[in-house]
């Protein structure tokens, strides 16, 4: 089978990472494996952000659960296509449950960038924007260009969600920026964090 | 999201619907209520059941399409079991079956586990799913006279087709094949390749 | 580091894939698999099928085999943990099944968090009832591949073959 | 903690209320018949939160979630939904964060089913090599005061711990 080739997007992972990231007041930011990882850490190494660094498929569901057990605070899940679609699930549970303060931002640059840039499905016809809609998220968008990035952050950050975008951007990875990646270290400081408490 | 309509049909007659002329279809069923609805037609050698491997079944269907690219292949199953593996719909889309049907049971419900509603109780559309996952035919059947129209999709419109049909919550008796999973292949197997 | 290395026995798996009459070929990228992945892609016979979850390969080769079909199942040791509820359905059924995987969490690993699975995989897998070889030398990677195709294809088996990290390599992250 | 056994008794209700007493804030779940009293319990409780879920991983990463947002949760899934686990148990293990979970056996005592089996033989097993902890039940009494050590050692010492529940206890299994 052919694998198609795609239309050349001309965002930057990292910029829009970024720049949404600058906005986040006091958001907790959940990422996704891999290059999720790099470009939230390069931005800030923050508390509130819990760097899932070797997990496929839970970047939504963790965040589903911090969101529920913080309801007034933003909850931003910053993850990549292939990560998502391992728990592609998750998005008709949360679209069920519709959590208010979680926002999931999908940095799809259509490939496994961790393992050698491998085509992923949403390179091949896989529209992640028209599953969240099916799966009940009432706000969703695609965002090609600054513009169209620059226009949802207001959803992003402070409109009632579930919210999902995708955001389709160069199939290149980024300089790699270590994140802490001892779990129990960064589990306990995101928790003291966002609650106050220590564990 | 699908707008909410009645849903009238009744799975069994819509099962034998759909199996009435079902010439040398190959049937995968998902665990449960459509693996008795399918026996409930007659049990079949070209029928293979799962009993288990909950979120399997559209997958088991597309490896066997792949392998009997000349034979149309058809998977029934429940709206529960398709959720569990839905990222399946994925990966079928990306495959692009041409003689791959999938023909959902949806009463919104888990039928083994005592009727608790599912996600498509609460507005999460398969049928829209399957239509993001890549699949260009795709349809939801709330009456009799879309079940006409959905039909032969399921059996003549190059695949892969997905079809989620809203069959109401009623129980039905249970028609129980047989379920020795190895006699279960080795019948299916010999009956299509002439050995096991 | 092992670039070459990897090459070598990727081709020689390949042809005992070819051999075993292997189809189809469903995978979960992973950077040790990249070479079969590519041949598999490559091959006018074999069907690649690229997976969401490791799940989805159990339940299409269980598919393939009942249409008449050998396949493999190539995955990181991260997926085996994916596919411990699907292998119920090709035990009780006793289909073949033949997986190959790339071992993470063990030798050299530089994340920990891959070290909980990595360590937990054989375990699982045995757990389940499936038959494990594993190999840590570059130079027994075909032979043994050759061997669980057999157990799997003809003995009518569930084979895992572990493919160490010692022989798949460090991850070089520093470029 | 527990009320003495009468005639309508059932485990669910004190397991409920030991819930309670913890703080459970969060309980996610695939529906299982074993488990569907005291899910019912939960349901109607307006101090916890009931999340239905696609798939079993999926529950444990919410669990995840809801301890690092300062909740207390618990997970309530079937012995085959167990196998669905694995990988995202890693997670706990690797974060050592708490999880508690209630896992309804299928595939052993008394099982008619065959495709119950292998995962049902599996699940204690495959629980064991993902490094959970597990207490095994088969006594209805024994039920909550075993949830009530399984808690503690989830929430307290933090760890991924799991009660599974005897088929012997929920007599389940004449259906698929």
């Amino acid at each position: 089978m052919a694998t198609k080739s795609n239309t050349k997007y001309t965002l930057q992972r990292r910029k829009v990472v970024h720049r949404i990231l600058e906005g986040r007041g006091d958001a907790a930011v959940v990422t996704g494996i891999g290059n999720a990882v790099h470009d939230v850490a390069s931005a800030n190494d923050d508390p509130k952000n819990m760097y899932l660094a070797g997990i496929m498929g839970g970047a939504a569901m963790v965040a589903f659960g911090v969101a529920l057990a913080q309801p007034k605070r933003r909850i931003l899940v910053i993850t990549g296509d292939g990560e998502l679609l391992a728990g592609i699930g998750s998005l008709a549970t949360i679209g069920v449950e519709q959590p208010k303060n979680l926002s999931i931002i999908v940095i799809d640059n259509q490939a496994y960038g961790a393992t050698g840039n491998q085509h992923t499905h949403t390179g091949r016809g896989v529209d992640l924007v028209g599953i969240a809609a099916a799966s009940g998220f009432k706000k969703t968008a695609l965002i090609t260009t600054n513009a169209e990035l620059q226009a949802e952050l207001p959803r992003i950050h402070n409109k009632p969600g579930p919210y999902l975008a995708v955001v389709k951007v160069m199939s290149k990875s980024s300089a790699r920026i270590d994140a802490p990646k001892d779990g129990t270290y960064v589990s306990r400081r995101f928790r003291a964090a966002v609650t106050g408490e220590s564990a | 999201m699908a707008a909410r309509r009645k849903i009238t049909l009744d799975r069994r007659k819509v099962v034998a619907n759909i199996l009435k002329d079902r010439g040398d279809l190959l049937l995968v069923t998902g665990l449960g209520a459509p693996t008795w609805d399918a026996a409930s037609v007659e049990d079949n050698p070209n029928n293979f059941y799962l009993w288990g491997g909950m979120g399997g079944a559209v997958l088991t269907g597309l490896g066997l399409a792949l392998a009997q690219p000349q034979r149309r292949v058809l998977v029934l199953t429940g709206d529960g079991e398709m959720l569990m593996g839905v990222g399946g719909l994925a990966t079928v889309a990306v495959q692009k079956p041409s003689n791959l049907a999938i023909g959902i049971l949806d009463n919104q419900r888990y039928g083994e586990t005592g009727m608790q509603e599912t996600h498509t109780e609460h507005g999460v559309d398969l049928a829209a799913m399957a239509s993001g996952a890549g699949f260009q035919t795709t349809s939801t059947v709330y009456n009799a006279a879309e079940l006409k129209t959905a039909i032969p999709m399921l059996y003549n419109t190059p695949g892969p087709v997905f079809v989620d049909v809203k069959v109401t919550a009623e129980d039905q008796p249970m028609i129980l094949p047989p379920r020795d999973g190895p006699t279960l292949k080795h019948r299916f197997r010999e009956n299509l390749l002439g050995s096991i | 580091m092992a670039r070459k290395k990897k090459t070598d026995w990727s081709k020689d798996v390949f042809k005992v894939l070819k051999k075993a009459d292997v189809q189809q070929i469903a995978y979960v990228p992973d950077a040790g698999h990249t070479s079969l992945i590519k041949m598999a892609i490559a091959d006018n016979v074999i069907k690649p099928v690229s997976l969401t979850s490791e799940q989805e390969g159990v339940a299409v080769l269980s598919g393939a085999w009942l249409g008449g079909e050998a396949g493999a199942l190539l995955m990181q040791s991260s997926g085996v943990g994916n596919v411990i509820n699907m292998l119920g359905m090709a035990n009780e059924c006793r289909f073949p099944l033949l997986m190959l995987v790339t071992m993470r969490g063990e030798w050299g690993e530089f994340n920990p968090w891959q070290v909980p699975m990595g360590q937990a995989t054989e375990g699982v897998l045995e757990a389940s009832g499936v038959i494990v070889h594993r190999v840590d030398e570059p130079s027994e990677i075909a032979e043994t591949v050759e061997a669980a195709a057999k157990l799997a294809f003809e003995g009518g088996r569930m084979v895992a073959v572990l493919i160490g990290q010692r022989v798949v390599g460090f991850k070089d992250w520093t470029k | 903690m527990v009320s003495k056994k009468s005639k309508t008794w059932h485990w669910s209700q004190d397991v409920h209320q030991l819930f309670k007493k913890i703080g459970i804030k969060q309980v996610a779940y695939v529906p299982d018949g074993g488990l569907a009293k005291l899910l019912e319990r939960c349901q109607a409780d307006k101090s916890m939160r009931s999340v239905v879920l696609t798939t079993e991983e999926e529950g444990v990463a919410q669990m995840a979630g809801a301890w690092l947002g300062g909740q207390r949760g618990v997970l309530l899934t079937q012995s085959g939904g167990v196998g669905n686990c694995i990988n995202m148990l890693s997670m706990m293990q690797e974060c050592r964060i708490p999880l508690l979970s209630l896992v309804s056996m299928r595939g052993e005592w008394g099982e008619t089913f065959p495709w119950q089996v292998p995962m049902g033989q599996s699940t204690i097993p495959a629980l064991e090599a993902a490094k959970v902890i597990v207490h095994h039940v088969d006594q209805a009494e024994k039920v909550p005061e075993t949830v009530q050590a399984a808690a503690k050692l989830a929430f307290d010492a933090n760890r991924a711990v799991a009660v599974v529940i005897s088929q012997r206890i929920s007599g389940s299994g004449s259906k698929g």
